[in-house]
């Protein structure tokens, strides 16, 4: 799986959904999926490394805001993806390339369709060509 | 058109009569090279007198105060008086910005505004006057330079500023309410140019746009000059980026362009929310980047998202802090 | 010493004699945002020689601002390292046009980088490099060369020296480096006539009384130490920002860092890259300790490390009076005036 | 000119066995990598160690038997490289470059009385004079550790002491910053054993050589207990030029090229890290 094709899913730990954790991994092998303690824990800095390190996208899975389990967590971090998106932009990167999907119960299903709305997304766009060409395959 | 020295007289007939014993006075002064002024750090009465104001006055003198106040917390012991700092309008937009970031006290602080009609940055000062000088002044609106061949060189001054003075949406005096203004009309006369330069992310595509970014950010030498002259960047002495402690660290000190992007990434979406685009990042760069592409940008995004302009009000509480209910998702 | 003339107009010729002999000619002129810079140059027209010399120095062909040291693999049988020697390297450089200042700093860059743990990756560089002098005829307002006792118009140091005139240079081939390229010139050097000789003198008397002054530094020389706890660094450190502008456009700073990468489990690479003594992190202590804490130290380490412990180190200045220090600053801290400060403070 | 060896590329050991001293500082014992095999190592340099993917990091040599061909490193974990080599386990590959510095000037202590004094981390540098003069008994007419730590779970090297007390003309004294239920030894910091009112104080300074005139003191420790060992050694007007520091600069290549070790006029990789007391008196307090 070369680097460029890779998308980076923080999953919200307080989801406690650990069905729907397999589901994703069975059925979309190009995501990797990082576990976080709160969907606040999500730091635009690391989807900058990834995305400028050739990763696809960055997507974030958490409660719908209102019902978090931390009360702020998505509060937080809808608003940093807001001013990620919107620098990614101003550098002409596509914003869409970070994307949040806020999850209400019993709506799996819905919640795969998005990924795979996100995923078909964003694999018309361009690969950024900013490092250098891999010297070593992998 | 402004009167330089009657500012400067104003400036320091003013300073002179609030000066208290223990204040720290900011401005600007002569340095001893050509073409740039320097800022001043004033303890003493006597020193107002070498206080000078004039279109090189293009340093934001914000950025000290973080960095002061800072010392004063760490070191336990407040400065006895007041901090004094003597801004251009759009600089002051920096003052207010901090003091809603909650960076800078607001009662020990006075900060004085002094009107000014455009500042040129040395580059551009040594294009209008045709090379090297050896002095230069400025009378009724021109520059009077002396070159290093000992010949006058005169330059009218009019639409010869920085990007930030041209541009409309920046050039703007923030609500003045319990600030000291200086000018000869009392009241601030708007002089930069009407016409809105588009932005290149309106205006190109966006693999154009990342083209361009490309290029201008490939010339990038990583020397900190755009963070550390920042007044929004006020964590820049202990900034994540020099993390040396990490194993895996968000960025390399690499000066490649993947870690030039991520840097600069990291910049301007620290500073987004509280951008007030005074242009300094573009006039330190020694490299010449027009980093004004990005800031003009995210400064615009304040508007339309928020409806005000960052460092507008010194009471509108941060930006970032948390998504509003209400507000559509992004 | 046989000084020849080339005329400007036969320049191209030469041009297309190096690249020939397959060599990289690099020179000051305009990039694409007439920004003045040192770039590879195809053409004599492409170069701007009536400039002054571009603000990032060309020190960035010799000690590159990031440069893999080497990469690494681990396998089952060991680790294999593969050094990094960057193709462009090894391919021979003419830097074309470089003024006195310019060229004692390649000097002394050749000379910090040897000494008793050579660098080899640098001194290949320098090696695969050949220094083509010019005659200052255009100096900033910054300049102050002739305070560091190098004059507008010396050739020491440089492979061939040219002087230059209104339509041709006279060129002189200095050292075997210089004569081994003299082929390309051959075909278009002219002899020269009566009165070249006193083109250098005409050139070097008015960049002389171009430069705004001239510190009498001989008088602190071994002595700037003394300096260290005098409290006129203060007025600068209040003003300084700490960033890199200063030491990264010095043609004569040469500190790095090192740093890894892992790129996977097993694979990844060592790099260097510029580093600055005006950085907070540059002295960091691992346990938190950082032995120069505040700015005012980092300013005064840059100032007496190039005119104090270089002096007592190496004999020599590390400063070549370029002045791109001066012009860099953003804040418009001037080296000379605290030159002439520490001078004043000894003098007490 | 360009055919020089490249001083930056690491050799490789194997690391043979692992120790955890306290709960901060864990001893490697490292194979010497071939290219090595012979090159001389004098107590007091030190070795660039690499842990490749993260970094390089300064170690003093505690001890270099030519024998067994084997260097042993005592690293604690202070930093983001030092944490992950603590992970590393026997049998895997370690990168060695060196050795580099001065070292302790062993022609100059040939005869003399040796007084050591270790704070805490200070002893693994110091080890290898220690283990120098077990290797070459008679070269020092007498040699006194003297060594202090925080508290009796900081000790390191219990066995090792042990032994060293067994050794003629040696004498070890070790004392703790805080008083513990289980330890009757000496308590406060080891500068007090230079003084002349500390109940244990040192024999050579006091008894065996009064007047010092056969006496060098080295010592190692974190930089806020020299001010305290300059402060007691200048009460007893302990001559200057007889005694040995290590400074324990912030260092990245070790050959005195990337200027982070930079201390006054000197290179602490270069002419350190073993700088006489008379020298530090000249430098800046940088360090």
């Amino acid at each position: 799986m070369a680097s460029n094709e890779l998308v980076f899913l923080f999953l919200c730990r307080a989801l406690k959904r650990k069905r729907l954790l397999q589901t994703i991994k069975q059925e979309f092998p190009s995501i990797r999926v990082i576990e976080v303690p709160c969907i606040g824990r999500f730091n635009p800095i690391l989807a900058f490394k990834m995305i400028t390190a050739g990763a696809k996208g960055v997507l974030l899975l958490g409660c719908d805001p209102g019902d978090c389990h931390y009360r702020e967590g998505n509060l937080i971090s809808e608003r940093r993806i807001l001013y990620a998106k919107e620098t990614l932009t101003a550098f002409g990167i596509h914003g869409s390339r970070i994307q949040a999907i806020w999850y209400n119960p019993g709506k799996d299903k819905q919640i795969l369709h998005d990924i795979k709305l996100f995923l078909s997304e964003i694999a018309r766009l361009p690969m950024l060509t900013l490092k250098p060409t891999q010297k070593k395959e992998g | 058109m402004i009167n330089w020295s009657k500012i400067t007289e104003a400036t320091r007939h003013y300073l002179k009569s609030i000066f208290q014993p223990g204040d720290v006075i900011l401005s600007y002064t002569e340095s001893n090279t050509p073409g740039i002024m320097t800022p001043l750090v004033i303890r003493e009465a006597e020193a107002i007198d070498k206080i000078i104001l004039n279109p090189l006055c293009t340093q934001n003198l914000s950025v000290y105060l973080s960095e002061f106040f800072q010392q004063d917390i760490q070191s336990g012991n407040p400065a006895a008086g007041k901090w004094v700092v003597t801004v251009k309008p759009c600089d002051a937009r920096s003052v207010i910005q901090m003091i809603s970031d909650e960076q800078i006290a607001k009662d020990n602080l006075e900060m004085v505004v002094f009107d000014c009609d455009g500042t040129v940055t040395t580059k551009s000062l040594k294009n209008l006057l045709g090379g090297e000088i050896r002095s230069v002044k400025f009378e009724d609106h021109q520059a009077k330079g002396e070159t290093l061949a000992n010949k006058e060189v005169t330059a009218d001054l009019v639409g010869s500023y920085q990007t930030k003075c041209s541009d409309s949406a920046i050039c703007s005096l923030p609500d003045m309410h319990d600030y000291s203004f200086i000018s000869e009309s009392n009241r601030f006369v708007f002089h930069g140019s009407e016409k809105e330069n588009a932005l290149i992310q309106d205006t190109l595509s966006r693999e154009d746009c990342f083209q361009r970014v490309s290029e201008e950010l490939s010339k990038c030498i990583r020397c900190n000059a755009c963070r550390n002259v920042c007044p929004a960047c006020f964590c820049s002495d202990r900034c994540v980026m020099d993390k040396p402690k990490l194993a895996i660290p968000y960025i390399t000190k690499e000066i490649t362009l993947d870690q030039i992007f991520q840097y600069h990434l990291i910049r301007f979406y620290h500073v987004a929310p509280n951008c007030t685009a005074c242009g300094e990042c573009e006039r330190a760069c020694p490299q010449g980047i027009s980093l004004s592409i990005f800031y003009r940008y995210l400064h615009r995004l304040n508007k339309q998202l928020f409806g005000a302009e960052s460092g507008s009000s010194d009471s509108d509480k941060q930006k970032l802090l948390s998504y509003r209910f209400g507000e559509d998702l992004v | 010493m046989d000084t020849n003339r080339i005329y400007k107009k036969d320049m191209n010729q030469v041009f297309s004699a190096l690249k020939k002999l397959g060599m990289a000619v690099i020179g000051q002129g305009f990039d694409e945002k007439q920004r003045l810079v040192f770039k590879e140059v195809n053409s004599f027209q492409e170069l701007a020689l009536q400039e002054i010399t571009p603000l990032q120095p060309v020190k960035s062909f010799l000690f590159p601002p990031t440069e893999t040291m080497f990469s690494y693999q681990k396998t089952e049988k060991g680790t294999r390292l593969t050094p990094e020697q960057e193709a462009g390297a090894s391919k021979k450089k003419i830097l074309f046009g470089l003024r006195p200042c310019d060229v004692h700093a390649i000097e002394y860059i050749q000379k910090f980088y040897n000494g008793n743990f050579p660098d080899q990756p640098i001194s290949h560089y320098i090696e695969n490099t050949i220094v083509v002098g010019i005659a200052c005829a255009t100096p900033s307002n910054a300049c102050f060369c002739t305070t560091m006792g190098i004059s507008p118009v010396s050739s020491s140091g440089a492979d061939i020296f040219l002087t230059p005139t209104d339509d041709f240079f006279l060129i002189e081939f200095l050292t075997e480096k210089g004569k081994s390229i003299q082929s390309a010139f051959a075909a278009s050097l002219k002899a020269s006539e009566a009165n070249d000789g006193n083109w250098k003198q005409k050139i070097e008397q008015s960049t002389i009384n171009s430069l705004l002054e001239k510190i009498d530094v001989e008088a602190i020389k071994g002595k700037v130490n003394q300096a260290y706890d005098k409290p006129f660094w203060k007025k600068y450190s209040d003003v300084c920002i700490a960033c890199g502008g200063c030491t990264f456009d010095c043609p004569t700073c040469t500190c790095f860092d090192v740093r890894d990468v892992m790129e996977s489990k097993s694979d990844g690479y060592r790099y260097r890259a510029w580093d600055s003594c005006s950085f907070a992190s540059f002295t960091l202590h691992a346990s938190g300790h950082n032995p120069r804490n505040s700015k005012l130290e980092r300013l005064r380490q840059r100032i007496m490390h190039k005119y104090h412990y270089t002096v007592a180190n190496m004999q020599t200045w590390s400063c070549t009076g370029c002045g791109r220090c001066i012009r860099v600053c953003p804040v418009g801290i001037n080296t000379r005036s605290i030159l002439k400060d520490i001078k004043e403070a000894l003098h007490e | 000119m360009s055919n020089q060896p490249n001083h930056y590329l690491p050799s490789f050991g194997k690391i043979l066995e692992t120790k955890q001293e306290n709960s901060l500082i864990k001893s490697f014992l490292v194979s010497v990598p071939d290219t090595m095999q012979n090159t001389p190592v004098l107590p007091g340099q030190f070795f660039q160690l690499s842990l490749l993917g993260y970094g390089e990091v300064p170690i003093s040599l505690s001890e270099y038997n030519p024998e067994k061909k084997t260097y042993l490193f005592c690293i604690a974990n202070t930093g983001a490289i030092t944490s992950k080599i603590h992970q590393l386990s026997v049998g895997e590959e370690i990168g060695i470059r060196g050795p580099y510095g001065n070292g302790f000037p062993i022609a100059a202590l040939k005869g003399k009385n040796i007084i050591v004094v270790a704070g805490g981390i200070g002893l693994v540098p110091l080890r290898s004079i220690i283990h120098y003069s077990l290797t070459n008994p008679g070269y020092f007419t007498h040699l006194e550790i003297l060594f202090g730590t925080k508290s009796t779970s900081d000790f390191i090297y219990k066995e090792e002491i042990k032994q060293w007390r067994l050794k003629p003309d040696t004498t070890v004294k070790v004392t703790i910053d805080k008083a513990e239920k289980a330890w009757n030894g000496n308590v406060g910091f080891v500068t007090s054993f230079l003084q002349e009112n500390c109940a244990d104080h040192s024999e050579i300074l006091f008894s065996l050589d009064p007047s010092f005139e056969n006496t060098v003191i080295l010592v190692v420790g974190p930089p806020a207990m020299y001010k305290n060992v300059f402060r007691a050694l200048e009460k007893i007007e302990f001559p200057d030029k007889k005694v040995y520091l290590s400074l324990e600069n912030h260092m990245k290549c070790g050959i005195g090229k990337c200027g982070h070790c930079n201390c006054g006029e000197k290179y602490v990789c270069l002419d350190g890290p073993i700088f006489s007391w008379l020298e530090m008196k000249s430098l800046p307090k940088e360090y």
